[in-house]
């Protein structure tokens, strides 16, 4: 027991709450991953928002199609049942709300459901924010991943944001390495624990007063994914 | 007879006034007008501000614009890359002006302009930075930011196929902005792998219509297809994996 | 597997309510969906508001449905022609109520319901009755009246073909309405001339993609095609030409 | 000489106007004629809002093809080079100022430029726009294609319409039976004279102070046009 999964494991997790037939857009990083353990079986259609439903795995190194890229400009292929459009049908398609899902990475969490993932707001750095505020306000469910605590020890869950916003109560569930975590009205509520933690360790974790888990979160045990 | 196409890139890009307004299409290298900005380059326009969706990628393209100091500022939603380093240190220096765009937002205002849109409610970027001072409100109780249109004074864009009345098609996801931006410029300006006939594009398939097009140059097939079929053995910048190796990304 | 083909017209009707929002594809005749406009009249679903670009013609399809008194609204631009005797009686018999919309505000509203836009400035019906009562602004010089995105529960599209994902192409100036009334709709029922295998349309040249699709039923091919090639020998209603010698307009 | 030229003159004095390589919308009705006298060595694309650039003549009875109509709901052909788009892209195409020329009718145009031409206001008619609206607000170069009185011999050139509008100051031009007018900022101004027509005598008709005709109107015989 450890009270930390892999970022494979977590991947696979998100990937086992997305039914099939959902329409699903993965933010660049991490949340490519989920792609890895979408079910053979199934079919999960992938959104990329530079043009393309149907968008399968990455192709051999000789099959490299630089006309043939996702949102963070790897290669990819298209599926059997696969569809091209431009930008703006792109977009219409995600804030038109006709995304099911979306994952997407994050620097903050709030309680309130706020999500900043684009900027640190440091001095200096250089802002990109690409697609993301489109993605956070246009899909269905909006699912973040990502640890959840910083590499300094910082809780990512807090009662508000202090980095740039990218969406106010936009999202929908957090998944992290310790515990999945619903946005409520009446802040995150425990969904799921992973290995050794509880409710109380997290609340410790992150400062919160975690809301009333209505039935008690199911415990999971850290397994390893498929690779 | 309408005959748009030009004969060189030379002739395609003639008459880009300094401090013109250009949109150039891509995401990414993917539908990156490269031939285009080459001449556009060795033209000399100056003072430009440039709407793309990124900044440069490399040296070349759009990278190799920036380095040239040939623009003033750029309209873009996803400036820093891992090969932005030309954007990086001219931004960094302050030489170049940013106007930052969520991608949505900006793929809209594209489209707003081109349609006769004169503003319209968006969805995204509502309680952020990038919305500060910008009117809101809320309708149907969901807040949304006024965004205004994006227009140019020449577009430059890159397509798989044209004819001489402009029509064009695209390959995969290299069509992003281009049929957006064509219709949101003054003067669009088209590179093609190859001009074909006229009544050869199927009217069912046709994805940017000629009305939107002024000029189209034919700069040969690119290096991953042979007779139109695509046949790989290049990397994602489309060098030949050979000569690639221990350099890409 | 993803399969959103249903067997018969009367499932893909299924569960549309009384008092719906029932968009219609079609301009006139062209890419009417007969088929399922049948259905629904046979399901029985009345108090309706249909969003179409007309009132109906002749006394089948669209005009059917009125005649059949399930139509409590009717948002159009042009319901008055030369065969709306259907309309034209329900409506001067106040038993119809009509919101007139000038078609490109029509189209326009229906894409912003479809791509999360919360209103837009129009330069169209600025000065005209149609724009009384609506929010005007001058933007950059030009009059714009502010409108809003027209949204329904269902919409009813004719395409050619179809998959299994939802996928479909249109078949010349029948597509009109039927990509944006896609978009815009909780439900979307198509009926298409055949249903093909997924991954034989070719992704470059899908115009509605099957995201904006819930359920596609084949109602069999249109009466000018044989194999998938026009034949003609038909009037503009699509009847047999000797059948309608001395009917048609 | 006569006071009047025909329908089918009028039509083609409009078509000679339209240069090579224009985008014209022509509007139902009388303005569909125009395209019987484009020339046949020139190209010129026609759009029809209801999705279709490069729309061609009707077609033989028997190849009457449904699926492929005009705005007036008459069937056509495509031609060489033609395409298919959905609504909102064909008005945009027709909003965003795309189109080069339109051919409306009209009820009456005011010396503004105003249009008048989707409705009497009569009361108990049943009202109808279709493209009006947008074609008027939309293309760079609005002509109007009208005879100059009505049938009670009142005059569609007005100093204010009467009837509801479709546009306000969108005019370019109006091709009347008996003369061709600019709209101006000084109001009508005479641009061609037909038959023995004359300022004056127009004047008397139009009830209007036609603005001074910086040079002499030029004269136009009544000849017929090919059929």
């Amino acid at each position: 027991m450890s009270t930390r999964i892999s970022r494979d494991d977590l991947a696979a997790r998100i990937a086992a709450d997305i039914p099939e037939g959902s329409y699903v857009n993965l933010g660049i990083g991490a949340p490519t991953l989920v792609a890895n353990f979408l079910p053979a079986d199934q079919e999960i259609i992938l959104h990329t928002e530079n043009g393309l439903l149907g968008m399968g795995e990455a192709p051999a190194p000789d099959r490299i199609d630089p006309d043939l890229i996702n949102a963070g400009k790897q290669p990819v292929t298209a599926q059997a049942g696969a569809a091209y459009f431009h930008h703006a049908d792109s977009f219409a398609m995600m804030r038109g709300g006709h995304l099911d899902v979306c994952v997407l990475g994050a620097f903050q969490v709030s309680q309130g459901g706020d999500l900043a993932n684009w900027s640190t707001g440091a001095p200096g750095a250089i802002p990109a924010v690409g697609g993301a505020m489109d993605l956070a306000i246009g899909a269905k469910s909006v699912y973040v991943m990502t640890d959840l605590l910083t590499k300094q020890g910082e809780s990512k869950l807090v009662a508000e944001c202090t980095y740039p916003l990218t969406g106010v109560g936009c999202v929908t569930r957090v998944y992290t390495d310790h515990a999945v975590f619903d946005v409520t009205p009446g802040g995150f509520r425990v969904r799921e624990l992973f290995g050794d933690n509880t409710v109380e360790g997290l609340e410790e974790l992150t400062g919160l007063k975690l809301a009333q888990v209505v039935e008690r979160a199911k415990r999971v045990e850290t397994t390893r994914g498929p690779s | 007879m309408i005959d748009k196409t030009v004969a060189s890139v030379e002739d395609a890009v003639a008459g880009i006034e300094d401090g013109a307004t250009i949109m150039i299409g891509g995401f990414g290298r993917a539908g990156q007008p490269v031939e285009l900005i080459d001449a556009l380059i060795a033209q000399g326009a100056s003072g430009l501000t440039i709407v793309n969706n990124n900044a440069g990628n490399g040296d070349t393209g759009l990278a190799a614009l920036l380095a040239a100091k040939r623009v003033r500022k750029i309209i873009c939603s996803f400036p820093r890359q891992s090969d932005s380093w030309v954007f990086d240190g001219l931004y960094r220096a302050g030489e170049l002006e940013l106007e930052l765009v969520p991608q949505g937002n900006l793929a809209e205002r594209i489209r707003a302009a081109g349609a006769g849109i004169g503003a319209f409610f968006s969805p995204t970027g509502v309680g952020t930075q990038l919305a500060e001072g910008k009117e809101e409100r809320e309708i149907d109780g969901r807040r949304y930011v006024l965004e205004y249109p994006i227009k140019a004074d020449f577009a430059l864009i890159s397509a798989l196929k044209g004819d001489r009345w402009g029509n064009l098609v695209y390959r995969e996801t290299a069509r992003n902005f281009g049929p957006i931006m064509a219709t949101a410029a003054t003067t669009t300006i088209v590179q093609v792998d190859e001009t074909v006939e006229l009544g050869s594009l199927d009217p069912e398939t046709v994805v940017t219509p000629g009305i939107f097009v002024d000029r189209v140059v034919a700069v040969g097939q690119r290096a991953w297809l042979r007779d139109g079929e695509f046949v790989g053995g290049v990397d994602i910048e489309g060098r030949p994996l050979a000569a690639a190796e221990g350099e890409s990304a």
